[in-house]
């Protein structure tokens, strides 16, 4: 029971979804939007169990006094106040609306919180164009080229730097050359590699060969 | 047809400058949908003669269940257009369809189609391709697989990411420092972060095996659950079950970069010695791995996500490159079984490149396009 | 500099989160951690509320009130899942997994055997002369590096030879891909910091018109 | 320690401060830029210009904000030709925080004297369909059938209440698709799961690390064109000659950009001065 019938299901829905790609015929037809659905349902049950563990973690930070447990009092306060919010202050399920307490939260708290993070991009990506882009060998001084040709061909600066040149040859050109060809190749070679790498797992997957997920054997 | 003639002969009669409706649209053909699922009609017919900037303006579809019987109107179509799939009429029922050409002078219909009836197909004759490429490239993993049960030796040329495993779980040892594993963003229902927790199988036994500390922070709720068995079953595999705990595994947010926060948070202030990242990555990867690589931490990356590969490659020690992530969880086991399927995944290769080479030398030549038999719909 | 929306609360929060997360590149300080630990509760709450409302209410319970019972199973997988909670019979969460992952892997075989095995393959049938040097010498570009990049990718052989050969080529036109993904990406990223430099001086402080 | 030593090891916090100023110091400067028109952004713009009146077009917002400083400016623009050309809209996101996103852009396009004069009525000239849950399934099932996917729209009221949606059932009576994307679902998911099952035109507008894994289907036809990020949205407001936020943006752009080649030639140039002399 434990370890067959997973390995049944699993083998049974790896089946079905291939053989619906071929066959049109009801239930098929509708066997993909009602087991997407599904595995949603289990993914939202699922948060419970990650809701949960969150609060378990903090409040142990909490009560054995572990080092930044103050903090974990911000976090416990921060779920619980919006899910309360968003629950039962925000109008049920009009609660994205502008004008909702939750919307208040997501502008003036959760939104900025989220796109500095992002934004932070900005910095590492120049703090590692400097250590990363030196051109070590062949292939380091490849990226760097190409990369430097994009960076410039992107803003008006590549414009000032190459206007001179006919048109066609600006860097501007070379970096949508560099797209339309060299960076499409590598492009089609990495996503034809990823096909296979996925047919084959999921073939694995799917006849039980590989089978770690459900914890082993 | 008179009809229109003799109102357009009065207008013009009248002296007033008025535009005249156009021809109708002509010969309407209607059948069943192929290869699908039933509840549908395709429809084409010839243009309105008229057909052009300023006077049709547009076409109706109308649908009726006898030739003479009321028509409704089911749909439209731009001006230009000669085609239209009708996804409202029922199995087994006759239907027949006429086309109204629109113009600011007022509308045209065309004559009936003959009677039609649309049922649910049980093959899509256009995916026999899709069939036999599905076949073929199974077969040929399916085959190695086999092949490699029976014992035969297969070689499996060096991958300097997965060498590297044991070196990163050494030296977090002998710094005495964590290992923090990160399967991606993606929940369950992305291969890559199932690749990734695979590969933290084998991590997670590495660091058993050298009693290393192991932190598995996720953000995904069924991610957890599934790294937690994963986790405990690699701890019972190196005969160390008593010191897995449930909490190496824990849950943060769901939220992409409230996770980003937290782990940074997290790598600033314990300092791991080695990071892996493996799965499904997007804008997260270069703020984890500068940081990463800020603390002087070993890492060692993989995705299939093409766009974030650059900034793994760049801001790590060692990158797993779209397949090759794939690849990590054979590698590692040495399971015969598993390397045998990289084996047929190099058929797999093996059989593109040709079909590419054969294809472009027919194209070139102008014999035949091949590219033709690789369209699925 | 504009007092009133220097001052409006939420304009007030927004830029101390703000300058919060930015402090973390000088070094980290306790403005950080509470701006991590507040971002990891509201994160957390926040999409608990989001799956609650648009995933259990409409794909859940809206179905059930509507009459389809065909997603009890999915509900039930859903309770399955929730047993990890009861030690004893937490071991039926694994069906509940089995599910999403067997399905997972049934869809991902079949779409990218479509699209990124062979549509790409046919995306790369490309004459090699097309009647003008620019668009040749690109197919020929684009049909050279598919096929090298394929051959880095063999696991099974040893890049030696004329073999090893191609296998480099590969690596170079990976090595272009990259860099070009990351010369392209700078833009992005630069993008968003303006976006949050624009909150900064032009929403809250009113220094930008 | 020379110069150039110290110079390879700089603290990143230095790389870090540059960068700022770089970005900020433009806000208060106002010089001018020029911008070509690239051929993938003149496609959408043609295709968009040649559709007749009173054609239906469906814009799908599938990003959040904190995407927004790249994309925002690009659902603005296209939501500002779709109206100047009376094209009927249908909005939709595939992200939960897309349709609200889209809500502020209309707040703000609907200022424009022009588009106030025409006096566009929701439901009748455009209608929001708000989000649902599903991902690349939701595409998959509008193909099929709109109203199934969405039966309701972003305030909740039942679409086939909505004039507008009465006599559309699914892409067929779409002329045009145009989706904002900043990942994961996004213009990958409607090229594969909606134009090559469906057959629709498709246009997209993508931050600039999503558009160079989508530029191949540009040049296999699958797209019509593309946006490229910040970059794309200036080029768009150059060609359209709406000017929103992207085209002044671009001059941070321009002056980050310099600094970080420029810290690529210092990197570069101290490694090989040091070259011989590191153990």
């Amino acid at each position: 029971m434990r370890r067959e019938v997973p390995l049944i299901i699993t083998a049974a829905c790896g089946f079905i979804f291939i053989i619906q790609f071929f066959i049109p015929h009801p239930p098929l037809n509708r066997i993909q939007d009602v087991f997407n659905d599904w595995v949603n349902i289990i993914a939202g049950f699922a948060i419970v169990l990650g809701i949960l563990n969150l609060l378990r973690v903090n409040l142990n930070k909490m009560s054995k006094k572990s080092k930044g447990w103050p903090y974990a009092l911000f976090t416990i306060l921060g779920l619980l106040a919006y899910v309360v919010i968003g629950l039962a202050f925000s109008g049920g399920r009009s609660f994205q609306n502008p004008g909702t307490a939750f919307y208040w939260v997501y502008i003036n708290l959760f939104f900025p919180l989220n796109s500095t993070m992002f934004a932070l991009l900005a910095f590492f990506v120049a703090s590692a164009s400097y250590r990363a882009f030196r051109a070590r060998n062949k292939e380091a001084t490849l990226l760097l080229i190409a990369a430097t040709i994009l960076m410039l061909g992107r803003v008006p600066l590549g414009e000032y730097l190459s206007g001179w040149l006919p048109s066609g040859w600006r860097l501007a050109d070379l970096s949508d050359w560099i797209m339309d060809f060299p960076q499409t190749a590598g492009q089609r070679a990495i996503m034809m590699g990823i096909a296979l790498g996925i047919i084959s797992t999921s073939l694995r997957i799917i006849l039980g060969i590989e089978r770690t997920y459900l914890g082993g054997d | 047809m008179k009809k229109i003639l003799v109102s357009s002969f009065l207008f013009l009669a009248a002296g007033l400058i008025q535009a005249q409706v156009p021809a109708p649209p002509t010969d309407v053909k209607a059948y069943d949908t192929p290869d699908d699922a039933g509840n549908s009609i395709s429809i084409e017919w010839v243009m309105s003669a008229d057909d052009k900037e300023g006077v049709v303006t547009g076409y109706e579809i109308l649908r009726s269940e006898s030739p003479q019987g009321e028509y409704t109107r089911v749909g439209d179509a731009p001006r230009g257009t000669n085609s239209y799939i009708d996804s409202g009429p029922q199995n087994g029922k006759d239907y027949f369809y006429k086309i109204r050409a629109l113009s600011a002078a007022g509308p045209s219909d065309s004559e009936p189609s003959a009677a039609v009836q649309t049922k649910a197909q049980w093959f899509k004759r256009n995916r026999v391709n899709g069939l036999v490429a599905l076949l073929l490239l199974s077969g040929g993993i399916l085959y190695f697989i086999r092949k490699a049960r029976s014992g035969k030796e297969i070689y499996i040329r060096k991958i300097a990411g997965i060498e590297a495993v044991e070196e990163a779980v050494g030296r977090a040892t002998e710094m005495g420092r964590k290992i923090v594993f990160i399967p991606g963003i993606q929940d369950m229902d992305n291969m890559q972060t199932i690749a990734g927790i695979t590969i933290l199988g084998h991590v997670a036994r590495k660091a058993a095996e050298y009693e290393a500390k192991l932190e598995v922070p996720v953000s995904r709720a069924l991610v957890m659950v599934a790294c937690r068995e994963i986790t405990k079953q690699a701890f019972t595999a190196a005969g160390r079950p008593d010191a897995y705990k449930d909490d190496m595994v824990y849950y943060i947010t769901d939220d992409q970069f409230g996770y980003t926060a937290a782990l940074d948070g997290l790598f600033v202030r314990e300092k791991p010695a080695a990071i892996f990242m493996q799965g499904a990555f997007f804008a997260e990867s270069l703020i984890l791995a500068e940081t990463g690589n800020y603390i002087g931490a070993i890492q060692i990356a993989g995705t299939a996500q093409p766009s974030q590969l650059p900034f793994f490659v760049a801001a790590c020690d060692y990158t797993l490159i779209g397949e090759e992530l794939f690849a990590a969880s054979a590698y590692l086991s040495k399971d015969v079984k598993l390397l045998g399927s990289l084996k047929g995944q190099d058929v797999g290769k093996f059989l593109m490149m040709a079909a590419i080479l054969v294809g472009v030398i027919l194209t070139s030549l102008g014999v035949y396009d091949l590219s033709r038999i690789f369209t699925v719909r | 500099m504009d007092a009133n929306s220097f001052f409006n609360i939420g304009n007030l929060i927004a830029g101390i989160l703000t300058i919060g997360i930015v402090s973390f590149l000088y070094k980290d300080n306790p403005l950080y951690k509470f701006c991590e630990a507040l971002f990891v509760g509201i994160s957390a709450g926040y999409w608990l509320v989001i799956i609650i409302f648009t995933v259990i209410l409409p794909k859940l319970y809206d179905k059930l009130v509507s009459q389809e019972y065909v997603y009890l199973v999915g509900g039930a997988f859903g309770v399955l899942m929730l047993l990890r909670l009861v030690p004893k019979i937490s071991w039926l969460s694994n069906w509940a997994l089995a599910f999403v992952v067997g399905s997972t892997a049934g869809v991902n075989l079949i779409g990218y055997m479509q699209s990124n095995g062979m549509n790409q393959v046919k995306n790369t049938i490309l004459p090699l002369w097309t009647g003008a040097w620019g668009s040749s010498i690109g197919n020929l570009i684009i049909v050279v590096g598919t096929f090298c990049g394929l051959v880095y990718f063999f696991f099974s052989k040893e890049h030696k030879g004329v073999f090893g050969g191609l296998a480099k080529v590969g690596i170079l036109f990976l090595m272009v891909t990259f860099g070009a993904a990351f010369g392209y990406t700078v833009m992005s990223r630069m993008s968003l910091l303006i976006g949050r430099m624009d909150f900064i001086f032009g929403a809250w402080w009113g220094l930008i018109r | 320690m020379d110069f150039w030593q110290k110079l390879l090891a700089v603290d990143r916090r230095v790389i870090f401060a540059l960068v700022a100023v770089a970005i900020i110091i433009p806000f208060f400067l106002n010089f001018p830029i020029k911008i070509t028109v690239s051929p993938p952004v003149n496609a959408v713009y043609d295709y968009i210009e040649k559709l007749p009146t009173g054609s239906l077009v469906m814009i799908s917002c599938d990003y959040d904000p904190p995407s927004a400083p790249e994309l925002q400016p690009m659902t603005e623009t296209m939501l500002k030709h779709f109206f100047l050309k009376d094209l009927k809209v249908i909005i939709l996101g595939l992200w939960p925080q897309g349709s609200v996103q889209a809500n502020i852009a209309l707040e703000v396009v609907m200022r424009d004297p022009i588009l106030k004069a025409k006096n566009l009525k929701y439901g009748v000239d455009y209608v929001n369909l708000g989000f649902t849950a599903g991902n690349e399934f939701v595409i998959i099932r509008m193909g099929t059938d709109i109203h199934a996917a969405f039966p309701v729209d972003f305030n909740g009221t039942k679409i086939a209440e909505l004039p507008l949606m009465q006599n559309v059932r699914n892409f067929n009576n779409i002329a045009f698709v145009f989706n904002v994307s900043a990942g994961y679902p996004g213009t990958y998911e409607w090229v594969i799961f909606g134009v090559d099952r469906y057959r629709f035109k498709l246009g997209a507008g993508n931050t600039a690390v999503q558009a160079p894994l989508v530029s191949p289907y540009v040049q296999s036809g699958q797209l019509i064109g593309l946006l490229g990020g910040m970059r794309g949205a200036a080029e768009y407001e150059e060609v359209s000659h709406y000017f929103g936020k992207a085209m002044g943006f671009m001059r941070s752009q321009t002056f980050s950009h310099a600094v970080v080649i420029f810290f690529i030639i210092v990197g570069n140039l101290a490694y090989f001065m040091t070259r011989g002399k590191r153990t």
